[in-house]
């Protein structure tokens, strides 16, 4: 759908920006304070002659620069280097780590997406009930928004794991142990995509092909489901971008609150250590992410909005 | 023609309330409260609500009803800092990029894109990571995160307005470049601001409370919401109160910022036919 | 905000009761659409108000009446489509013979698209920008089972032909943004008649639409009703709806004024507010003369009187809504228009003979249009503009002078690249080729900086005037903006401008979006005038206007235009327009001028096929020739074109 | 007593707080995770309670009279998990293993330094040869670092620092699966006959899976336990002990770890604390026995040394000498010239604020350290005027502050299995943990002939008179509580345990269901 030409630029820019994260946070974690030798040595090992050794074994004593491109270049090979504290390979690290991540993220998508859109389409429309049920969402909706998600999560684990014992506590086994932590991800998602998805369904039944649709003998339920939900999936569509976001950060406190496996604990703890490997290559990676998703964004923004495919 | 508007909408009069509350709270806690919220009282440790404590007292005995307080201090000031600092930023840059030559400004998108393509609070704690934690550096990793929100915006609207009937009149009256930057772009790109703010403080404070939550906040022993929810979670069974509090003040300040926000924004779009 | 109720009653009840009577009479048949003082209300206010209307079988009764009178609410309430908010009463709804005010949503549904099709007034909205145009017609086929699901398509692609769309093949997997208005409103019209409706309901189908497009649509509209469809149709100019209404109703404020039939109405309007509506239209006849209560602009100046006690147009109120009619004085009392003998000289250039015959090319310049004045130097002169928009040429070889004093009037279909010429001549975009001098001297072609001291010589009003408003400023500011004084005179500057185009002073501290279109307009010609320019592009400035409030800005041009002897380009798509206003024109045609000269010369006798099809399709009243009608009440020919 | 073998195979589920970083136990680096290494790998030597050692694998160990040479016999009836035979050779191939560059460069460094080389008498016998005497070599003989390792699967695995499913030991279970961030599996290996002295039972194992958790949220932890998702928890938080306690069907086992307590260091090489005045009265400023009542409810072990209680060389004698005095603390300070307090009541000198700071590592931060910091911090404002200012920062900000000397107090604790280890590195002067640039020729003296004898009865004299030197006569550290361990458990686990030598929890050996 889009030209060649348009995937060849789409690519270059993707390039660039996914080499510009990656230098970025370089010159970031250079200009940290503290020293890559000390959180190599560790406590207690602090003597001239390991340092040196340290030193000599990951070879700090080259410049920057040279290290630099020396990164990239590995990087060009797929090579994302060790891990100063895990003492494994960065791609290893993450590789375990991806599994749990997007089930998680995909799981928090799915809750925030079906009960947006099942509350949108429950109370879009003209009746009494409809609006009365659309101002009690439309709280729900702001409270979803406005709680900080690891309150949510708190909560969530309070009543449901701790008090009921509905779901299991934590862990990456089985669906149960996904449902609270999904929830506490997918809560605010489902706020915000409500607000815009029932905003987008009310003013799309006020624009006059809603009112050329009604004068046709269509019925309020086909009006929203032919008509108006597409025009509301628009502006959905490109919060999209927002919502990767929100789903790989809040992953972070999410994984740290319920315990489970996942890219947020290691970043956080890779942040936490000046792991640097680890550090930029959650950079790289969800640069990548970002840059996949605006494209597949952009296709889908093409599939619904007939306009702009020009 | 019009009927007298109310000075303050039904709908409006508790989210503002709450905000002039809050405001008390961040200018002269004292006010609103007696106690020391860093006093600590060992041996009345975790009280729950009652005379002494409305708000019950903590793990290490202070009255959580003055750490709400003077903790508004804080978390707003830390929201409202950040707020100012990502918007004077955003509203540069995107200014900027918007009057460039195409060039210019497709590296300045490109620079946002970069910006955003890391997830606000991954780039927060890397920001963190890299300044350490503390107030002053909170507050600029948040601020770092939401540029490109407000840059965006601004661009955009930069675009709008310089291709716009009145910024072109006034190419005809023949005034200077500068003047009707200053005159007509710089004024009127500034519309989506207050409500943008507005919604942008309390995502802010959440992303705040996020940060304390991670142990990457205000130093201890502050009295910052986020960082007291943080610590409250180990006494969840024992003191609720310790966490209820200063969630529900995280949440009533978020929900109160978003409501007035929406209201400008309808007043805002109102206005603009 | 609505005037004197009373008086209007006292008209509109002998024609509310009759209307309903009659139809029944005139036809055997019982009216498939019949409703007795309707009121429909929006939260609270009232905009429909006590309104009766029938329409029999195979008729086609037509509701006119200016901007917000109720029209299109009333079309909408007939199928039940009020909208959130309104409450709808009436003494008596029936819709095909069944009583309307118990339906519930279920028995609207199945009537609507099935017994009557609407075509909304937005035609280039009402379709779904994100549906194709078979999926909007196919809908009416489902909604309705009209036709087996294996023949919908076939059935769509008939339809798409019966409206004449080209190749409906190609055009049923088409977005409507892939169309031309003119399109849409087809495709719309036919999803209107898919299920093959007794009444069709057009609210303003033409509005928007050029000329040449607008005459298509109503001739797909009277086959239509050859071919036996009732038709209600909703427009607010009289005519578009002369040739093919059997009936007219003229409404105001909500109710009907006038009613009877369609020829009856037009060249013998009972009511004054028809006739008001009939005398605003501009047009040949009406050059010379104030569109606002159809008094020369001589006579009127010689007198220096206030508006003459009884003449149609004096109580306004009725015509405008509040602070536009105030203003109405204003504008003419003034002793602003006593200082004759410019106007003289304004008169001079649109009826005198050097106009018509002098030399076409008198200055030389090859291809150079004619010149008024040979003797005097040009204010603007453009030769040769040819400006391209990526690998499209929008402007090709353009070329024409203006003098002091004089009205160039520009028409032309939509796109055809007015706005282009427009903003070359004001430099506000370079052209590829060709240049343009001002005074003589280059214009086009400079840095910005050269250019800047002259700008106030050379001033534009826009179509739109809010958008040219910077939406922070007020009224005052915005006057003050162009004008290089000190800041004491510049205050009385601005309200000596206000005074001169008839706003109130209390208009200075408001915004604009807080003033009526027509007030907007004075506002951009008060700040366009306020430099004292020599010439002044107008791009369309009164196409968003409604009529009479049209027909304001018109006189209150024409009358500065006499006063300070600017020149003026004016740019419109409407024939009758640039006919009322201009000395001469230039039609253009995909970016170039395909034929230019005095103005009646072009419009009675055009050389170019394509302005024959462009005059032949302006839309006419039934009536005798055009230079010989009085100037009166019973004006009845009226060309118009929006 | 040697136990019939169960029948039905048991599993267990146990929740942990910490997970491991590498599961080689060469590299072995996190205290929290010592419960794990004993699982799959076994030791040469086992250490007692009483820091007396016994056989493991070696089945007899002895040391020449200069202390230079070790001669090993080892057990000859030993298989490694992936068939090869146990003997001399894997041993010396092992120790060898720490010298290969860049594998562990710290321990060849600090526990290896004075290791020469070891020589294979025969396949049962090893002779170690010491550069010079170390009393910390059977130490290091019974720690984890000494867990052997097939020497195949060192060549062969994947990635041998990290170790995995492919690196392999002699261990009562062996390695399963391992899910970083989830769990970690072993299954039992029945062909075990070789648990060290001291153990419960003898042969394979009785459980015959056991699942490792990594809930790092101590409020998980307990509900998951709670809630009976998992069997055993270990890390259980001071809040949570009552409600555990208080559940007739769980179970609650704690044990003060060995090596030293968790203490404040005062850098001394700085104002304020090159005053002993000022040190003196940071700690009398504190009523500590209410502060940890606060924050540990009353389950944490307040400390009086340097060394912990658990360990063999703690000094009794140092037991109420010092704290909680506000009055002297007072005296001390204004006799130290801190009179003056400002506005918010800090004492003040010279228009200084008495202002002390310390800085931890976010990464590190266990126990609520840092809100035993903050309240140590409400103590010492409110009752001497002392500003104490708690820094949490990353490492990197912190490795730089203790580099740039930019902290007045600074924040530590050891799990070392003989706490002398710690002391070498705490307090001569060029210790590689020495923060306090404290440094004094008698302590230096003594620390160092306690490394070198292996006289368990003379090093515990010297590391006493080391002990009254640094806590009582110079008050360069400010002893607060030893550090505990604690496992919470279903009534229906039984054998559960800690390690006698570290005092944390024990491998799942000995541990079975039911009665
Ligand atoms: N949904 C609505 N809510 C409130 N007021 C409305 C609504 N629809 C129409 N109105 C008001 O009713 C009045 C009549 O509107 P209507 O659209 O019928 O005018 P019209 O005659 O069709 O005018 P035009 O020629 O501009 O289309 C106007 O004042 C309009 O503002
Ligand atoms: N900035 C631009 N970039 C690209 N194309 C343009 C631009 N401005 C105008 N055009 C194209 O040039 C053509 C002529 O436009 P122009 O606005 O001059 O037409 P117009 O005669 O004023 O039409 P209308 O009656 O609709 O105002 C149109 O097809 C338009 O799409
Ligand atoms: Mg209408
Ligand atoms: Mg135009």
């Amino acid at each position: 759908m889009i030209g060649r030409l348009g995937v060849v630029r789409r690519l270059g820019t993707g390039l660039a920006v996914l080499w510009a994260a990656a230098t970025a946070s370089y010159v970031a974690l250079l200009i940290a304070p503290g020293d890559t030798v000390d959180i190599l040595v560790g406590d207690g090992a602090d003597t001239p002659e390991i340092r040196a050794a340290i030193i000599k074994e990951w070879g700090l004593d080259r410049p920057e620069v040279v290290q630099y491109l020396a990164y990239l270049w590995r990087l060009l090979h797929g090579d994302l280097g060790r891990s100063y504290q895990l003492q494994r390979g960065v791609g290893e690290v993450l590789a375990t780590q991806i599994a749990p991540t997007a089930q998680l993220t995909l799981a928090a998508a799915a809750v925030g997406v079906t009960l947006a859109a099942v509350i949108a389409l429950v109370t879009a429309g003209r009746g009494r009930a409809a609006r009365g049920m659309a101002s009690l969402a439309s709280v729900a909706e702001l409270v979803a928004v406005s709680v900080p998600p690891f309150l949510i999560g708190i909560v969530l684990l309070a009543v449901f794991s701790f008090t009921l014992g509905w779901f299991p506590v934590s862990g990456a086994q089985g669906p149960a142990a996904l449902v609270l932590p999904a929830l506490a991800l997918g809560l605010p998602i489902a706020g915000v995509l409500g607000q815009v998805l029932r905003g987008g369904l009310e003013r799309a039944l006020e624009q006059p092909f809603a009112v050329t649709a009604r004068a046709r003998g269509l019925t309020e339920r086909a009006l929203v489901a032919r008509h108006a939900l597409r025009h509301a999936l628009i502006p959905a569509v490109t919060l999209a971008g927002w919502f990767t976001g929100t789903l790989l950060g809040g992953a972070v406190i999410t994984e740290v609150l319920f315990g489970r496996p996942g890219l947020g604990r290691v970043a956080m703890d890779a942040v936490t250590g000046r792991d640097m490997p680890v550090v930029m290559a959650v950079v790289l990676l969800s640069a990548l992410v970002y840059v996949t998703i605006s494209t597949l964004l952009d296709l889908a923004y093409r599939a619904i909005d007939p306009r702009i495919r020009g | 023609m019009a009927a007298p508007r109310l000075p303050i909408a039904p709908g409006l009069l508790l989210p503002s309330a709450f905000l002039v509350l809050l405001a008390l709270a961040v200018a002269a806690p004292a006010l609103l409260t007696g106690a020391d919220p860093l006093a600590a009282d060992p041996l009345s440790a975790l009280a729950p609500p009652g005379a002494e404590h409305w708000f019950g007292s903590d793990h290490l005995g202070r009255d959580v009803l003055s750490r709400v307080v003077y903790g508004a201090r804080h978390s707003i000031s830390i929201g409202v800092a950040a707020t100012v600092l990502a918007v004077t930023s955003g509203v540069l840059l995107g200014l900027a990029a918007g009057l460039s030559p195409t060039w210019l400004d497709e590296a300045l998108a490109r620079a946002f894109d970069v910006l955003s393509t890391l997830p606000e609070l991954l780039l927060a704690l890397l920001v963190v990571a890299i300044t350490g934690p503390g107030t002053g550096n909170v507050i600029f990793a948040i601020a770092v995160a939401q540029i490109p929100n407000y840059a965006r915006v601004i661009r955009a609207q930069t675009f709008v307005v310089r291709h716009s009937g009145y910024v072109e009149q006034a190419v005809t009256f023949g005034r200077p470049r500068l003047a009707i930057t200053a005159g007509h772009v710089l004024p009127n790109v500034l519309g989506p601001i207050p409500v943008l703010a507005t919604i942008g403080l309390g995502q802010a404070v959440i992303a705040s409370s996020g940060l304390s939550f991670l142990g990457m906040g205000p130093q201890p022993p502050a009295a910052e919401w986020g960082a007291m929810l943080s610590e409250a979670r180990n006494y969840l069974r024992v003191a609720w109160w310790e966490a209820l509090f200063p969630g529900l003040a995280i949440t009533l300040t978020v929900v109160c910022l978003t409501v007035v926000g929406r209201r400008l924004q309808r007043r805002f779009e109102g206005r603009t036919p | 905000m609505i005037t004197n109720p009373g008086e209007d009653t006292a008209i509109t009840s002998p024609g509310a009761d009759t209307a309903i009577t009659n139809s029944g009479e005139d036809t055997a048949a019982s009216p498939l659409v019949a409703v007795r003082d309707l009121r429909v209300g929006f939260n609270g206010t009232e905009v429909v108000r006590g309104l009766s209307l029938s329409v029999a079988p195979g008729e086609c009764v037509a509701v006119v009446g200016e901007s917000g009178s109720g029209k299109s609410v009333t079309a909408r309430t007939l199928l039940g489509l009020a909208g959130p908010g309104s409450s709808v009463r009436a003494s008596a709804f029936t819709v095909a013979g069944r009583d309307a005010l118990t339906f519930g949503e279920r028995e609207w549904r199945g009537l609507r698209g099935r017994f009557a099709g609407l075509v909304l007034q937005d035609a280039l909205v009402s379709l779904d920008p994100l549906r194709t145009v078979g999926a909007e017609i196919g809908e009416v086929l489902t909604a309705h089972d009209v036709v087996p699901r294996r023949w919908r398509e076939s059935r769509t692609l008939e339809l798409l032909e019966s409206v004449g769309v080209p190749e409906p093949e190609l055009r049923v997997r088409q977005h409507p943004h892939e169309l031309s208005g003119g399109l849409r409103q087809r495709v719309l019209i036919a999803s209107a008649i898919a299920a093959e409706p007794e009444l069709i309901i057009a609210d303003e189908p033409t509005t928007a639409l050029d000329v040449t497009v607008q005459a298509q649509i109503m001739r797909l509209l009277a086959e239509r009703k050859a071919a036996g469809t009732a038709l209600l149709l909703i427009s607010h100019d009289l005519a578009v709806v002369a040739s093919i209404a059997d009936r007219i109703l003229v409404m105001r404020d909500g109710r009907v004024v006038e009613e009877g039939p369609a020829l009856d109405v037009l060249a013998a309007p009972a009511h004054d507010y028809t006739r008001a509506l009939l005398a605003a239209v501009p047009s040949a006849t009406s050059r010379g003369t104030r569109l606002t209560d159809g008094t020369p602009l001589t006579t009127r100046l010689t007198k220096g009187s206030p508006l003459t006690k009884g003449s149609p147009l004096t109580d306004g109120p009725r015509l405008t809504d509040g602070p536009r009619l105030t203003d109405g004085p204003r504008l003419t009392d003034g002793p602003r228009l006593t200082d004759g003998p410019r106007l003289t000289e304004g008169r001079a250039l649109t009826e005198g003979s050097p106009l018509t015959d002098g030399p076409r090319f008198a200055d030389g310049t090859p291809g150079g249009p004619l010149t008024s004045s040979p003797g005097q130097a040009p204010v603007l002169a453009v030769s040769g503009l040819t400006r391209s928009y990526g690998p499209r040429r929008v402007v090709e070889d353009v070329s024409f002078v203006l003098h002091r004093g004089e009205t160039l009037g520009i028409v032309g279909e939509s796109g055809s690249g007015k706005t282009t010429v427009a903003r070359l001549a004001l430099a506000l975009i370079e052209p590829d080729d060709g240049q343009v001098t001002l005074h003589g001297e280059q214009w086009s072609g400079l840095p910005e900086r050269r250019r800047r001291p002259r700008r106030p010589t050379l001033q534009l009003i826009s179509q739109n005037p809010l958008d040219s408003f910077d939406p922070r400023h007020t009224t005052a500011r915005l006057i003050a903006e162009p004008l290089r004084l000190p800041r004491a005179e510049r205050r009385a500057r601005v309200l000596d401008l206000l005074a001169r185009v008839g706003l109130p002073l209390e208009v200075a501290g408001r915004h604009p979006r807080e003033l009526s279109g027509g007030q907007r307009q004075r506002i951009a010609i008060a700040r366009a005038l306020g430099p004292r320019p020599d010439v002044l592009v107008c791009d369309e400035p009164v196409s968003a206007l409604d009529v009479s409030i049209q027909a304001q800005v018109l006189d209150l041009l024409a009358e500065l235009q006499a006063e300070y002897g600017t020149a003026m380009v004016f740019i419109s798509h409407d024939l009758g327009v640039v006919h009322h206003l201009a000395d001469r024109v230039l039609v253009m045609k995909d970016g170039r001028v395909v034929e230019e000269g005095e103005v009646d010369e072009v419009f009675t006798a055009p050389r170019h096929p394509y302005t024959r099809d462009l005059v032949a399709a302006v839309p006419r009243l039934p009536g005798g020739e055009v230079a010989d009608l009085p100037r009166s009440a019973a004006e009845a020919q009226v060309s118009a074109g929006m | 007593a040697a136990q019939p073998e169960a029948a039905a195979p048991t599993s267990l589920t146990w929740a942990i707080e910490t997970q491991p970083i590498t599961l080689n136990p060469q590299q072995w680096a996190q205290n929290k995770v010592r419960l794990l290494v004993f699982n799959q790998f076994d030791a040469l030597l086992t250490r007692n309670k009483d820091g007396s050692f016994g056989p493991w694998l070696a089945k007899e160990w002895k040391v020449s009279d200069d202390e230079l040479t070790y001669t090993l016999t080892l057990r000859d009836d030993v298989t490694f998990h992936d068939g090869a035979k146990f003997d001399a050779a894997s041993v010396k191939a092992n120790l060898d293993q720490f010298f290969v560059e860049g594998y562990n460069t710290a321990v060849a460094g600090i526990q290896l330094r004075a290791y020469q080389e070891a020589k294979v008498v025969s396949p049962t016998t090893l002779e170690i040869t010491l550069k010079e005497p170390d009393a910390l070599f059977l130490d290091f003989l019974a720690s984890p670092y000494a867990g052997q390792v097939s020497p195949k699967s060192l060549k062969s695995a994947k990635d041998v620092k990290f170790g995995g499913i492919d690196l392999v030991g002699t261990g009562p279970f062996i390695l399963d699966r391992y899910v970083p961030g989830q769990e970690i599996h072993y299954r039992r290996n029945p062909a075990y006959q070789w648990p060290p002295a001291g153990a419960a039972h003898q042969g394979p194992a009785h459980l015959s899976e056991i699942t490792y958790r990594f809930l790092p949220e101590a409020a998980v932890r307990v509900g998951a336990l709670t809630s009976g998702q998992v069997q055993v928890i270990e890390g259980v938080p001071a809040t949570e002990a009552g409600l555990i306690k208080s559940d007739p069907g769980l179970t609650l086992q704690t044990a003060l770890n060995s090596g030293t307590s968790f203490s404040y260091y005062f850098n001394v090489s700085r104002a304020p604390f090159d005053d002993q005045r000022v040190r003196e009265a940071f700690r009398e400023a504190v009523d500590l026995d209410a502060v940890l009542k606060a924050v540990y409810q009353g389950t944490a072990t307040r400390a009086w040394s340097v060394v912990g209680k658990a360990s063999t060389f703690y000094d009794t004698s140092l037991e109420n000498t010092f704290g909680g005095d506000v009055a002297k603390a007072n005296a001390l300070l204004d006799e130290a010239g801190w009179k003056q307090r400002d506005a918010q009541g800090y004492r003040v000198k010279d228009g200084k604020r008495l202002s002390v700071r310390t800085l931890a590592s976010a990464a590190f931060i266990r126990d609520r350290r840092d809100i035993l910091a903050q309240a140590i911090q409400a103590q010492v404002k409110q009752n001497a005027g002392i500003d104490f200012q708690v820094k949490i920062v990353d490492q990197g900000t912190a490795q730089k502050a203790l580099d740039d000397n930019d902290y007045e107090v600074f924040e530590n604790s050891r799990g070392d299995s003989d706490a002398g280890a710690a002391l070498n590195l705490l307090l001569p002067g060029k210790g590689a943990l020495n923060r306090t640039h404290f440094s004094d020729p008698d302590v230096e003296k003594w620390i160092a002939e306690a490394s070198r004898t292996s006289d368990q009865e003379r090093r515990k004299e010297l590391y006493a008179k080391v002990q009254q030197v640094v806590v009582r006569d110079k008050a360069i550290v400010f002893p607060i509580y030893v550090p505990a361990d604690q496992i919470a458990a279903q009534k229906s686990v039984q054998g559960l345990g800690f390690n006698p030598a570290s005092g944390t929890p024990a491998g799942a050996y000995d541990v079975r269901i039911g009665t």
